[in-house]
Order: structure tokens, then C-alpha cells, then sequence
């Protein structure tokens, strides 16, 4: 099973990259996505996640085929 | 309706195509509008120029739900926001909200709620050039 | 700057020509604007036309007025409201309020305080002709 | 001494003038100034009272010279 990852804005200069792939066999959570995504980096503790496009929380589980994306606070307008 | 564009856009005419084109004439008796314009200046310093960063999908999903909870929050008839992306200079506009209703307290109401919940919760990203270099801005004032 | 107008007039237009001309690039972030427009019905009623009378003198002091207070309570660079008086037909603009600022919490709040302050205390009154009659509008509803 | 009266909207209807001079000799307040120009017509209990361009109560007295107007509430914007 897989999921999409991506990383927008600090974050992406942070980790060092804007998407990749995690790929795994047994359930994962958001954090444990990160944790694999971005090489064992410690999240920011403002990091916004979400899971095909919608906000949910660092606990949450994944499903196959899902895009994970972290971000840091919004500052459009 | 919303979109975001990449170039530069006058808030003034869009409001007035829109308003041409989509709202019935005659029915509404109020229009509010917002539109928000890059400063060259920011917590003190000097802005030369800003990229602005979305995340496509996400962030037009998040604008036209924002804009249905106003639409079920107020009797409004109807709202447009257009936020730009990309390069961006001084003086050029950002962001533009604007909503038609019939009384003009929904219009004022249901206008802020767009920008407070598009300021706080959107997904677009600053990055401004100043002098000395780049940085992100960090977060955005309550408003 | 305030003006009573006896011609139509586009709101959008006006607000882009004041901005260009009056307000300093690259220093406001926030253009918070209103506009109040005629409806063909009121209370039920098919309005055809409507007469906007003022006081002549005291109308324009009474809209200077509430900018200089909105200049005092809140932090903005300018207002603007331009207000319609005479034979009015529906979709015609009626009143337009502006307000530049830094940040967009003044903005909101000066624009809003500028179309209360008008509709509770400014002197117009108007007359609406329906299908059968005129009648002057005896009031207005609380924003 | 005399003031200048100005009606607007419904009452000059009322009144049936838009402007008119009441000249008196002893102080006359707002609401006496309305008397004599109205023809003894009852005010209106909704009726705004200005004195040179600035909202007054009927109380207020005028002076020599002074622009004395009145009109229903204001419907404007």
C-alpha cells in the first residue's frame, strides 16, 4: 500500500522536497507518514495536515491511495 | 464563484463583470466588497516583491466551501473571491471578496466571514523579498 | 472626500479613479467598499422609480462629519462616499462608501460605521413611485 | 428678529411650503418656530428639528437670523 506525500511552502524547503511517495504494509497515521516522508525530520508543532485535500489531525489514520500534504499556517489574502 | 489567477487582476472591473453577468438586476440592493493589496512594507521592513504559493486542488475546494457556509449563514445571492498566485509587486491587488444580497447587513456580515475564514484557514502560502534576502511570513494577523 | 452626485454613476470606476488618484501605492492593504443599489421591489412592492431628496448644505457637512469621525476611531488612510440624489431607476447605484486602510480590520469596521451613520442620520429621504402611486419611504431598517 | 424655515420631503407636503420667515419680537424656541410656520399644524412625533445645519431638540431656542429646518427620518443609502 502507498500514499502520496506533499510538502508545501517552509516546509517543503525543510524537508527538501515537494511530494514523494511512503510506502507500507501495516495501517500508518499521519505523524508516521511525516516521520517516513520527511527521513525522520521532527514535525513542526504548527504543521497542518490533510488527507485528500481536507484538514484532519496528526492521529489519523491513511488509506492506500491517499495524498497527505503538510503545510505550515496559511497567510493568504 | 471563485478563482485563482496567476496574473495580475483589476478588482473594480472583475466586480462589475461579475455583477453584469451574474446577478439579476434590480434584485440586489447591496454589494460589499473587500480587496486586499500587497503593501511595500511589512512588520517594518521593506517589500520588494512576494511570491505567493496555493495548493491546487485544496485551495479552490476550501474557497467555494467557505463561500457555500456563507451562502447557508446569510441570505446572500451570491459571492466572488478571486486570489492571486505567483509573482506579486507592490501595489498589486491580492485578494477581492465580494457578496450581493438583497439587505446590507448580510452583505457586511457574510463579506468579512469570507476573508476571516480565508485568511485563517486557505491554503496560500507568502514569501516575501525584502533587501536583505527571502523570507516566509510566518502568520497572519487575527483580524 | 464625500460628493452628492445627480447623474448615475459606476461605483466600481469611481473607487478605482479616487484610489489611483488619492491614495498612496504600496501603503494600504485593505479597501473595504459598499454599495447600495435600487432594488425594483420594497415591501413587497414594485418600485418603478424613486425621487432622492437632500438638505442641501447640511446633507454634505453631516458625510463629512461621519469621515472625520471614522478618521478618529479607527486607523485609515481615507474615505470615500459618493451619494445619488433625484430620479433614480432600479439597479441604479445609489451610495457608494470606501475606506483604505494598512490592515483589514479598519477597513470593515470604518466602512460599515460610514453606511450606518448615513442611514441613521444623514439627511435623504425617498420617494418611491409603485404602479399605484408614490409614497415616501417612511423609514430605514436597522443594518 | 427673524428666522429662516425650511421643510423636507413628507412635511413640506404637509406643510404644503418648502421654506418661509417667521419674524418674531420675544425668543422662540424650535418647536414654537414650527407653530407659526406650519399654521398651527401638530408636529409629527417622528419630526427631526435642525438649526443652522445641526440636529436640535424642539427645545432649542433660536436666534436672529438663524436657518431653522424640519423633516421626517432620514431614508438615505
Amino acid at each position: 500500500m502507498s500514499v502520496t506525500v506533499k510538502f508545501f511552502a517552509s516546509l517543503r524547503e525543510t524537508v527538501g522536497r515537494a511530494d514523494t511517495q511512503v510506502d507500507y504494509q501495516n495501517q500508518l497515521n499521519v505523524s508516521q507518514v511525516w516521520q517516513q516522508a520527511s527521513g525522520n525530520l521532527p514535525m513542526p508543532s504548527n504543521t497542518l495536515c490533510a488527507v485528500n485535500m481536507k484538514y484532519v489531525d496528526a492521529q489519523q489514520p491513511v488509506n492506500d491511495g491517499d495524498e497527505v500534504a503538510f503545510f505550515p499556517p496559511v497567510t493568504g489574502g | 464563484m471563485i478563482e485563482i489567477r496567476n496574473q495580475a487582476f483589476d478588482p473594480w472591473q472583475e466586480t462589475q463583470a461579475y455583477q453584469n453577468s451574474h446577478i439579476a438586476a434590480g434584485k440586489y440592493g447591496a454589494t460589499a466588497s473587500f480587496v486586499g493589496t500587497m503593501r511595500d512594507f511589512n512588520e517594518g521592513d521593506n517589500v520588494q516583491k512576494m511570491v505567493l504559493e496555493h495548493y491546487p486542488g485544496m485551495t479552490e475546494n476550501y474557497l467555494n466551501k467557505i463561500c457555500d457556509e456563507a451562502k447557508n449563514r446569510w441570505d446572500i445571492m451570491d459571492c466572488l473571491i478571486i486570489h492571486r498566485v505567483g509573482d506579486i509587486m507592490p501595489d498589486d491587488p491580492i485578494v477581492l471578496t465580494a457578496v450581493w444580497s438583497a439587505h446590507r447587513a448580510a452583505a457586511f456580515d457574510a463579506c468579512r466571514y469570507l476573508m476571516e475564514e480565508l485568511k485563517s484557514r486557505a491554503p496560500f502560502w507568502k514569501k516575501e523579498s525584502l533587501p536583505e534576502g527571502e523570507r516566509w511570513v510566518d502568520k497572519n494577523t487575527a483580524g
